[in-house]
């Protein structure tokens, strides 16, 4: 796998570009591999990476049923924070910031990881008090976090309103320095790329329609390719994690949700930061290209269309002028939506299943993007040992059961809610 | 096109409110029309307007009854084996609107299709204004009441006023 | 918007109904005592990908609990009917302990 | 440069009795009511109007259409600037302030075309490859140039002056296109009885049309069926509407432009949410680009544009003409051009064009090249010549235009927003809309056939389809003929190979074959991996002429068919949409309604400082209690404690309970006990979720054996309704309770404090309000000024208090009299932060406590569900988890360090423990204590190391603080609550 760097740009723009190599290769499917990754996404090609980089485990295949970075990466806002309140979820996105920090270098691949810094604004004094005790925890756990008092935020972020006619006053923030956001799609072309240097095979167009069974072990899975056999077998399809999981049997609560995403026309630097709203369910930023991109709340009901509604499109252009006015007149190009698969406490599901042989990895909500170093890494530890490991221990499919659940927002067992 | 051909007036809204358990509607209903004295709207959206009353339906069991300024409080004795009532009559305002712009300036308020043989005077539409639940009358060719919440009565007032 | 047709109030935006999730988890009788079914009525989903049978509520309107069937793939509606009528048809007789 | 020296002194559809003034960068021009901003400019003979988005190549006019990704202007100054507007569909106005954009320091003369010499190293995904080294933090270095050069303009900060409008409309029938296909669809639908809505983004109906000659049959055709069309009074005509989107149900966003002839009274935009029972597209189709080396020099426009300019507006972009293409259409725009007095050659691909059009093309002395096609422009700021290959070897041929023409690529966007993908048709080359169901239609050049005959007919068909699906079914007289001759379209489906220098596949993205073949040797196949690795397609055009050809080119690459290489998903909007026009006037203040107590405008004008709960507005503290909030809660509370207190409750949320089986309802979903509450008594209640968490809490009061008056807390009102009727509806059916929300119908207000009863004796001299007639959690009902009165002895604060509840339009009457009653005894009003320092000495729980993870043990309550069973909650809560001795239980805390506070929001640690981690829980409301004289607050704190009297660090790294607290009971005043029973 040649190198990328400044002067292989040079080196090739005197040959006319002819000489750059496929990122990854076109694998087919071989009759079997140790471990299979179902889901081409950017958790899958982590797990397939981290399984060689850390594990040495390289005969992997990542089957995709479409083509890589379809799905959920391709699809989201590219936000990366680590500002989680629960034990368990803190010290787990710290973790995935930290391998984000270092993630286009180990990668050699640029996915722009521009950490601009995110701020969540506050419009009462209650609020503050909430954030504050976020910030709190962050801090005693050695991550980095600013309370900003309404001065403050003018300071930082003067296009805000803070005009007198602001249905919800600005009080002060909760931020950041070290969140921002990243170039999705180069997250999955780069891990593919790595996956595929340590002899990983990529296979895409390659649908999983069942699994393959010695007793009640699974040994392989049916695909549109044919069968491919596994010893071990690792799920990461996100919101497609119930209809996966009903071919093996897997008794899940995970509902599938849509979350729109937009994007507005290309514009010179205007957003510096992640701006989110606390007031109602809004958040943008500003890609290199220029376009901000944004998101709100869910659509609210079951859904696999991975397109929303206008009601939706509405509240959220409501919120976006209620938070930063100048945006009223900027034209939004696009909006799209991803397949959110949510549990009833918003927390993901990173665990061995009690069927012998499968590994799920699923539940991600809103949070999959910026958990997807952390996440190909531990699961591949999980996949790789059979124990989770430490980081994820929280995450069992068994927590339900016992009520050690993670509710982050204290929104209770109803997935649209959450 | 000028400032719209329109007038916006609030005033308070009594009503009784009266509903029958599932199993006894039927029975319910009759002895009400009796005390009453007409027969009551049989759908929900629909009204019926009798001796300065107008009764309207909310609900498959419930109903409204809303007395016309300054008409006799009916005497209204509920079986409570058949059903129960309780008095609304003070949480809510009525908008009257009128004007040959009404169906524009109404557009840009409520979901409700001022053509559609639902929303016909005499006609009642449950729907909502800005996410709050109003309740919409047709009372004529280039008229209609809104029936809103009271907590919320400025809000959206000030929200039709800024429609002109 | 999805349109969900209001067995008693008519054609409507779905913004001006509540969600209510999953409507073929059969709730468990009020004095059920065992953990399981309770366990499986409010985690347990099946989430398909096709035909799901869902609660709204017509908050804005007639304030009924409604039972619609409606395909998760493209948000086609087959059916909307009264919870009402149709929990009548099937009163949540309480399981035996499992 | 004399103005209009390009417009023809006759014909096109513009009015020449009203010349409009408008200035482009900074020149002052003049075109006519009619034209467009791009076609005043071309009258007005400037060619260069923009620089591309990555090399800053010069650009022109490339269509007269919303799919324009070359000629973006900057609109307005000040509040009103508007980046990224397309030329070709800004309608021209009196006065307009226009500018080009993403140039410095001029159009003429820009520094950043020094990109286009840097191209070999910005090829696609350069950047991906690169910007790694030499510190992790390298990026955010290179990443500010980038985002400098990135985006096309600048938006404004300051709020935007315009006002916009959301409008609901209805419909039987909506037709999308005001063309000939969507025109004849009214008329037939109208014609049936529907109601119709035609819309058109064009300030002209006509669509095609409006590209024949204004003196044409089409355009008799045109003046008559528009004429029809407005003497129904069923149908709706909407110009100067973009339908951006359709949603489920057949819900359509469209989008009004203000009309600038008559700007007054109407919105900037008003966005038309339209509820349609049958659709029928009539969108039309766009122009086929052709490849070819330098195809991007300002002066290439594709035919059907040249035609419209021509015909429409006037305007003969040029002179010396090439019009290069593969089918027949393209050759009308030669005969008009000619006819107007060009010189055109046209360049055709076919070896044997049909021999009707060579005729026609000699009568004009158009010169035919067959078999031939360009391969190169020449030319800075215009293209000046062309590289033909023919028969007979290659040539150059000097020229001021080239019109290109490829065929059509029906526009299918709209029909694939629900997701139902477009299907390939090799016999036109193109895509067509999917299977459509039964509610849409489909008609015109949009389903792939593109004579004007078929599309009237088949529009008039679909017309009549789509108003029988609504029931309207009345015979419709068979449309009037119009034929254009025209014939068979061969469309070219792959991209040939070009010269050596750039061909642009998609213009605003810079995006050339040279970058696809990149992404094609680099392993990113897919189209959607092309799109995002080549950002082909991502421009505010969307890639409307540049998605076939990328498909094209691609598909070649891979030797597969179009159809396998696959099609980009259509996403909405259409075309850009204002966020303004997307939120309407729910801006400001009206972003939400706001909820007021029937005493706000009392509060207002006696100094309270207001303070949003929710929708609601609600006294926060008053101004006269002290100069800030901490000032003014203390001396608030004190007089509380002391005197008594009055505070606007009014929000609480209010359910009416009827019912004989409502006992029974209660019962089951409160965790404490109902059933046996006496008549006139009230009992505070607990909800807990089905997974055994605490919901909410309120108090409940028995006013009859079957009826209950219930209080939820103001933020949970409207969810624990709906819970309530959903367990009713869903779970319940056979019990006969009525739920009715009764929030607004009181007003609600609690006195409180030592002096409390007196004032209520001194308020209502009639009332026994003794503590026999009136003891804790008593109810007293009766009448004041004829309204319904009721008193309930229930305290939030720990001192004797009463809730008197009266018929809301009493409230501010009643209110200001118990004032007047209570001065002798020193009532004064207390606000939100006062009431909420009451009940923390008081060891009440709130929303701090209660945040969703919290169950009935956690909070102290246990003993409120004991043994009962049957009740909501009941079994999940006795989950493992919730009874592990580490479980955060609530405890009060008592600040032992002289001078220091307690904050909310600290994390507990054991002396001595290291503050690292999530500690042993943490602090969740705190209150200066007059009481004690220092600061008390409620905590969870982990049960095994939650013993009264222990010693526990409270720490707040926000602050760098650390303060040493003893554990308490979280009941600081008053434990036996002898001030409630007096």
């Amino acid at each position: 796998m040649a190198r990328y760097s400044a002067f292989s740009i040079f080196r090739n723009a005197l040959s006319g570009q002819k000489n750059w190599q496929r990122a990854w290769r076109a694998a087919e499917p071989k009759p079997s591999y140790d471990v299979i990754v179902i889901g081409g996404g950017g958790h899958g090609l982590a797990t397939a990476f981290y399984l060689a980089e850390n594990h040495g485990i390289r005969n992997v295949a990542v089957l995709e049923k479409g083509y890589i970075g379809g799905g959920n990466v391709g699809r989201n806002t590219t936000v990366i924070r680590s500002n989680y309140l629960l034990d368990g979820n803190t010290q787990f996105y710290e973790f995935s910031m930290k391998l984000w920090e270092g993630m286009s270098r180990a990668l050699n691949f640029n996915v722009m990881f521009s950490q601009r810094g995110q701020l969540v604004t506050a419009h009462s004094a209650d609020q503050l008090d909430g954030f504050s005790h976020r910030a709190n925890i962050m801090r005693l756990n050695g991550i980095d976090a600013d309370i900003l008092d309404r001065e403050d935020v003018r300071h930082l972020v003067p296009y805000l309103d803070f005009s007198d006619t602001a249905r919800f006053p600005i009080h002060g923030a909760i931020f950041q320095g070290r969140a921002g956001t990243a170039r999705h799609d180069a997250v999955a072309w780069g891990y593919a790329r790595a996956a595929d240097g340590h002899g990983v095979d990529i296979i895409q167009n390659c649908e999983v329609t069942d699994f393959l069974r010695d007793g009640d072990r699974i040994v392989g899975v049916e695909t549109t390719k044919g069968r491919i056999g596994a010893g071990k077998v690792g799920l990461a399809v996100a919101g497609h994690t119930s209809v996966l999981g009903a071919k093996a049997g897997l008794e899940l609560p995970i509902e599938s949700h849509v979350l729109q995403a937009f994007v507005t026309e290309p514009l010179k630097p205007l957003v510096d930061q992640v701006v989110a709203y606390g007031a109602d369910h809004f958040y943008v930023s500003q890609s290199d290209k220029g376009g901000l991109v944004f998101g709100g709340n869910l659509d609210g009901y079951n859904s696999y269309a991975q397109r929303g509604n206008l009601g939706v499109v509405r509240e959220v252009a409501e919120a976006a002028i209620a938070l930063m006015p100048c945006i009223s007149r900027v034209r939004l190009l696009r909006h799209w939506g991803g397949v959110m698969d949510m549990t009833p406490d918003a927390s993901p599901i990173i665990c061995p299943t009690p069927i012998e042989g499968l590994y799920l990895n699923g539940g991600w909500c809103y949070g999959g993007f910026k958990a997807t170093p952390a996440s190909g890494w531990c699961f591949a530890h999980t996949i790789a040992t059979g124990k989770p490991h430490p980081l994820i221990a929280a995450y069992g499919l068994d927590r339900f059961r016992t009520g050690h659940t993670l509710d982050e927002a204290g929104a209770g067992p109803s997935a649209w809610l959450q | 096109m000028a400032s719209p051909d329109f007038s916006l007036s609030v005033a308070d809204y009594p009503l009784i409110q009266v509903e029958a358990w599932d199993r006894t509607l039927g029975q319910f209903e009759s002895s009400l029309s009796a005390s009453l004295g007409t027969n009551l709207p049989g759908s929900v959206g629909e009204t019926v307007h009798h001796k300065g009353l107008l009764v309207i339906r909310v609900a498959p069991r419930r109903l409204w009854l809303a007395l016309d300024d300054g008409a006799q409080a009916p005497a209204l004795a509920v079986d409570p084996d058949l059903g129960c009532s309780v008095s609304l009559d003070e949480g809510r305002m009525r908008f009257r609107m009128i004007g040959a712009d009404i169906a524009r300036v109404l557009s840009k308020c409520i979901a409700v299709d001022w053509r559609a043989p639902a929303a016909a005077p005499g006609r009642a539409v449950l729907t909502s204004l800005h996410h709050v639940p109003v309740l919409f009358l047709r009372t004529g060719e280039t008229a209609c009441e809104l029936i809103v919440p009271r907590s919320f009565s400025r809000s959206l007032s000030d929200w039709i006023a800024g429609l002109n | 918007m999805l349109r969900i047709e209001c067995p008693c109030c008519g054609l409507r935006d779905h913004d001006e109904f509540r969600y209510g999730g999953d409507a073929s988890v059969a709730r468990p009788a009020h004095d059920d005592p065992d953990p399981e079914a309770w366990y499986r009525y409010v985690y347990i989903r099946t989430n398909p990908a096709g035909l799901h049978r869902e609660f709204w509520q017509h908050v804005t309107g007639c304030r009924q609990w409604l039972v619609v069937e409606r395909d998760t793939r493209n948000h086609a509606i087959a059916s909307v009917d009264l919870a009402r009528k149709s929990s009548a048809r099937k009163s949540p007789a309480r399981n035996p302990p499992a | 440069m004399s103005s209009n020296h390009k417009r023809l002194s006759m014909g096109g559809r513009i009015d020449r009795e009203q010349p409009l003034e408008f200035i482009f960068d900074g020149r002052k021009l003049a075109g006519y009511r009619g034209d467009t901003l791009a076609s005043a400019l071309l009258a007005n003979g400037i060619i260069l109007v923009g620089r591309s988005f990555k090399y800053h190549r010069p650009r022109g006019i490339f269509s007269a259409g919303p799919e324009e990704p070359n000629a973006l202007v900057t609109l307005g100054i000040a509040g009103r600037r508007q980046p990224n507007l397309p030329a070709t569909t800004l309608e021209l106005a009196d006065g307009m302030v226009v500018e080009s954009q993403n140039r410095w320091p001029s159009l003429a003369f820009d520094v950043q075309s020094v990109n286009g010499l840097l191209a070999p190293f910005l090829s696609a995904g350069f950047y991906y490859k690169t910007f790694m080294g030499p510190t992790r933090r390298a990026w955010m270095f290179y990443e500010h140039f980038i985002r400098k050069a990135a985006g096309l303009g600048r938006a404004g900060t300051d709020p935007d002056p315009d006002g916009y409008d959301v409008r609901h409309a209805f419909a039987d029938v909506a037709i999308i296109g005001g063309g000939p296909a969507g025109l004849s669809a009214a008329r037939a639908a109208a014609a049936a009885g529907a109601q119709v809505a035609l819309i058109e983004q064009d300030f002209l109906l006509g669509g095609q049309l409006l590209a024949e000659p204004s003196d044409s049959a089409a355009a008799a055709w045109l003046r008559q069926a528009e004429a029809e069309l407005e003497s129904f009074e069923t149908v709706t005509l909407m110009k100067r509407t973009t339908a951006f989107g359709t949603y489920d149900g057949n819900v359509i966003g469209l989008v009004e432009q203000r009309d600038p002839t008559n700007p007054a009274g109407e919105a900037r935009q008003t966005l038309t949410i339209l509820r349609a029972r049958s659709i029928v597209f009539a969108t039309g189709a766009i122009d086929r680009p052709m490849v070819f080396s330098n195809n991007d020099r300002p002066g290439v426009m594709l035919a059907s544009a040249a035609r419209t300019y021509l015909n429409r507006f006037a305007v003969l972009p040029g002179k010396k003409i090439i019009v290069a293409t593969c089918n027949d259409g393209a050759w009308r725009a030669a005969f008009d051009l000619a006819d107007a007095g060009a010189e055109v050659t046209v360049a055709d691909l076919r070896a044997a064009p049909p021999a009707a059009l060579a005729a026609e093309a000699a009568r004009l002395g158009v010169v035919v090249r067959a078999a031939t096609r360009i391969v190169d422009l020449r030319g800075g700021h215009a293209v000046s010549h062309a590289t033909l290959i023919g028969p007979d070897g290659q040539s150059e041929t000097a020229c001021d235009l080239v019109c290109v023409s490829g065929g059509w690529s029906p526009t299918v966007h709209l029909t694939s927003h629900l997701g139902v993908k477009p299907q390939y048709r090799d016999d036109i080359g193109g895509f067509v809309p999917g299977a459509f169901p039964a509610d849409r239609f489909g008609a015109g050049s949009m389903m792939g056939t593109y004579s004007t005959t078929d599309a009237i007919e088949n529009g008039h068909r679909a017309g009549t389809e789509a108003a029988s699906f609504c029931g309207k079914s009345a015979p419709a007289p068979t449309p009037t003929k119009l034929d254009l001759g025209e014939t068979a379209a061969a469309p070219l489906r792959e991209v040939l190979s070009a010269g050596r220098g750039k061909a642009f596949v998609d213009f605003q993205m810079d995006v050339t074959t040279g970058d696809i073949e990149l992404a094609h040797r680099e392993g990113y196949e897919s189209v959607e991996h092309l799109k995002r690795y080549t950002t082909l397609g991502m421009g505010t055009d969307q890639g409307k002429t540049s998605n076939f050809p990328a498909l094209a080119a691609m598909a070649t690459l891979r030797n597969a068919t179009i159809p396998e290489t696959g099609a980009t998903t259509f996403r909405p909007p259409y075309t850009p949409v204002a966020i303004g026009a997307l939120a309407g006037r729910a801006i400001g203040h009206h972003f939400k309604p706001i909820r007021r107590t029937p005493m706000h405008d009392w509060h207002r004008a006696n100094g309270a400082e207001m303070l949003e709960v929710g929708l609601w507005m609600r006294p926060y503290f008053y101004r006269q209690s002290g100069r800030d909030v901490n000032e003014a809660y203390v001396a608030e509370m004190q007089n509380v404690r002391q005197a008594a207190g009055l505070m606007d409750i009014s929000t609480l949320g209010k359910i009416d309970v009827q019912g004989p089986d409502a006992a029974i309802f209660l019962d089951r979903v409160y965790a404490n006990g109902f059933a046996k509450l006496p008549v006139g008594r009230a009992r505070y209640g607990v909800m807990l979720r089905d997974d055994g968490i605490v919901f909410d809490d309120g108090t409940t009061t028995r006013l009859a054996e079957n009826r209950f008056f219930m209080t939820t807390s103001t933020a949970k009102a409207a969810d624990v309704l709906s819970r309530l009727e959903f367990l009713l509806d869903t779970a319940w059916p056979d019990l006969r309770v009525a739920l009715t929300s009764v929030s607004d119908e009181w007003a609600a207000m609690s006195v409180a404090g030592p002096k409390s009863r007196a004032i209520l004796a001194a308020m209502f001299p009639a009332l026994d309000v003794s503590d026999d007639a009136l003891p804790h959690m008593g109810l007293l009902e009766s009448e004041w000024e004829g309204r319904a009165l009721r008193i309930l002895r229930l305290s939030y604060s720990g001192e004797r208090a009463y809730e008197i509840y009266v018929g809301a339009t009493a409230g501010e009457q009643l209110w200001s009299r118990l004032l007047e009653a209570g001065r002798p005894f020193d009532l004064k009003p207390y606000g939100v932060e006062a009431l909420g320092a009451l009940r923390v000495e008081k060891g009440h729980v709130a929303g701090a406590e209660i945040d969703g993870r919290t169950t009935l043990d956690d909070l102290g309550l246990g003993r409120m569900a004991g043994k009962r069973t049957g009740f909501v909650g009941e079994v999940l809560r006795r989950r493992p988890a919730f009874q592990a001795p580490d479980r955060q239980r609530l405890v009060g805390l008592e600040c032992i360090e002289e001078g220091k506070r307690l904050r909310g929001g600290a994390i507990l640690f054991l002396p001595g423990e290291k503050p690292y981690g999530h500690g042993r829980g943490r602090v969740t409301s705190v209150t200066f204590s007059p009481e004690r004289g220092h600061y008390v607050g409620l905590a969870l704190l982990a049960g095994d190391v939650a013993t009264e009297g222990s010693e526990i660090v409270a720490v707040y790294p926000m602050k760098a603080e650390t303060v040493r607290a003893r554990v308490v009971s979280p009941v600081f005043l008053d434990p036996q609550g002898e001030r409630l029973h007096g």
